[in-house]
């Protein structure tokens, strides 16, 4: 452990004492000497057992490649011990890597292992937890180098006008197979009641209502008489009153007769919010080809 | 805002207040503006500083300060003009969105339930209905307005339109498959 | 792009380009531009138009126009500097939260290792990955799946998208230095 080897004799862990008018503290860590509140937050701030132990390397100028495992697990157990101290909640990876460094640390002690070619230095303990923590330093510094770009939203804003409105709604495209597995998905939740199904009927006043509000949509208003269609017989008839009572009930449409006995004309009551003319161009074409 | 302007707003203030507004995705206030700039900017400031923009770009073909009331507070954007809708639908038709997730269960229920109220939607899907939803399927032309339900609260209904009907390839809502006759069965191959 | 500009960009043009860059929300490309004007106009006419937009805001204290490359792309936008944010902030704090450390990390493994997968992340950080942090990223429209890997447990890949590049000036992945170029040496300062 060559970088132990910087510690004057005599003292141990002198670069990581502090020192009080010159002398030597003993009393580890040292940053036991900022307010007991702002200390459980700083200890908070670490990301996890690698961070602190990276902290800990760092604070005390040792090489990554060259951990004195004895020293840095001690101050490791002293950290972590602090934290419990304070009530800080630890994650199990803190108690993980202590366990883990107690066991490098006594592998440490015995001989290096042998290993199959003669040749090659035998396998240092130490490996792979220098390989982790190189890893997350580079990961750290990378995270670094992230923040320090110019970023939108902190260094830069993007500008933007409103589009115009006729545009607010692109055209979204019609997807039959997607919406009846939405329904059917719906149904399988369990929260609509299958009970409501639609019923399929023959003449569907529900249907009818919508072909009348597409037909007042493009004309604006219409005669009762065009809305009849001669093919569909009394049953017909029958449907298309309904509709026309249902959609005077809830006020989707009025009428008006001039005179007793004369023609019905059907319109939209100005101020409905029926058949505002979101679609009117296309509803046009539509009701122009009927 | 009769009120004669204190003085008139400096380059920076109208520059900045500029800023703003293009930076913001919504519509801002004057009260938003005074929280952004600060209390030492009064109210009138920014209105005189708005006026100066909206004049600034007055004379831009494309561009115009349009202000409007939204829920009684009058709100203040930058707009694209009509002129430049063209121009942007000829871009990048792969950007096409689709319908999210909750818009397609909004659908589906008026399409399958219709009329259905706002309150009868929320309840079979377990969440608030999304304005936007409502509005984006409306401006598609594939659901408007039945009128009120004539209950407590008199909710709007909502249905279907025949736009509805052609974008999906439907002859009419009977070739909706009926669920109904499936009931029990878990899977329908689509 | 060496062509001598064909002429002089009629007035009408700057502006329509000026809307249309503000009209789009993101940063477009001359070629693009194209496509939304018509073919008749030409790329160098667009470049001067833009050029005159550039010159129009070069006096302006918070926006300027700038141009970057995002995928090998040269493209525009009108942008303000960060001399904004604490106007923004102040009326909306939850705006565009800072990045705490472990979302940086887990940022910068997504960035430089993709696809990875969380269980990855957590090894490579020694703690787990707070699904918070993925779901901030995700939010934010610069992570997003790339599907699951093919191994026990079909662990999800993550990977980062275009707006990442975007909204942290890169215009590809490749300039993201070399990951083993972060390790040894000198200390860079947090």
């Amino acid at each position: 452990m060559s970088s132990e080897a910087r510690a004057p004799a005599g003292l141990r862990w002198v670069d990581a004492t502090p020192r009080v008018s010159g002398e030597p503290m003993e009393q580890l860590p040292l940053d036991l000497y900022i307010p007991a509140d702002a200390l459980a937050i700083w200890l908070e701030q670490f990301e996890g057992p690698l961070d602190l132990l990276l902290y800990l390397i760092r604070k005390h100028n040792i090489d990554i490649l060259e951990i004195p495992v004895a020293r840095v697990t001690e101050q490791y157990l002293e950290y972590l011990a602090l934290m419990k101290s304070m009530a800080i909640e630890l994650a199990a990876e803190y108690l993980l890597m202590a366990a883990w460094l107690t066991e490098i640390k006594s592998r440490m002690l015995l001989p290096p292992e042998p290993r199959a070619e003669d040749d090659e230095e035998p396998l240092d303990p130490r490996a792979e937890l220098v390989a982790r923590l190189l890893e997350y330093e580079r990961t750290t510094r990378a995270a670094t180098y992230l923040d320090q770009r110019p970023r939108r939203e902190r260094d830069w804003f993007g500008l933007s006008i409103e589009p115009p409105h006729r545009l607010a709604a692109r055209p979204v495209p019609a997807d039959l197979a997607g919406l009846i597995a939405t329904m059917q998905g719906l149904l399988r939740e369990g929260s609509v009641q299958r009970a409501h199904h639609v019923r399929a009927e023959p003449l569907s006043i529900r249907q009818r209502m919508t072909e009348i509000l597409d037909a007042l949509a493009g004309w604006r208003r219409c005669e009762l008489a065009d809305i009849f269609r001669a093919d569909e017989g009394r049953l017909g008839v029958a449907v298309t009153t309904v509709a026309i009572l249902e959609l005077s009930r809830t006020r989707a449409i009025d009428w008006s007769q001039e005179v007793p006995f004369g023609p019905v004309t059907l319109f939209r009551p100005a101020d409905e919010p029926v058949g505002r003319t979101d679609s009117s161009e296309a509803q046009d074409e539509r009701t122009g080809s009927e | 805002m009769n009120e004669p302007v204190a003085s008139e707003p400096p380059e920076g203030l109208v520059e900045l207040v500029e800023a703003l507004l293009l930076a913001c995705n919504e519509p801002v206030s004057v009260e938003t503006l005074g929280v952004m700039i600060g209390q030492e900017t009064s109210a009138p400031l920014i209105e005189a500083a708005l006026e100066r923009i909206a004049l600034r770009w007055d004379s831009h073909r494309f561009i115009e300060l349009v202000s409007r009331r939204v829920d009684g507070q009058r709100v203040w954007h930058l707009v694209a003009g009509a002129a430049v809708a063209p121009y942007l639908k000829a871009a990048d038709p792969a950007r096409a969105p689709r319908l999210s997730r909750a818009a397609l269960e909004t659908l589906a229920l008026i399409a399958w339930r219709q009329p259905i109220t706002r309150g009868e939607i929320e309840a079979a899907r377990g969440v608030a209905v999304n304005p936007q939803i409502v509005k984006l399927l409306t401006e598609r032309g594939w659901v408007r307005s039945l009128g009120v339900r004539d209950s407590p609260g008199r909710p709007e209904m909502l249905g279907t339109t025949r736009q509805f009907l052609t974008d999906f390839g439907l002859d009419s809502l009977e070739e909706l498959p009926d669920f109904a006759r499936f009931a029990g069965q878990d899977d329908i191959d689509v």
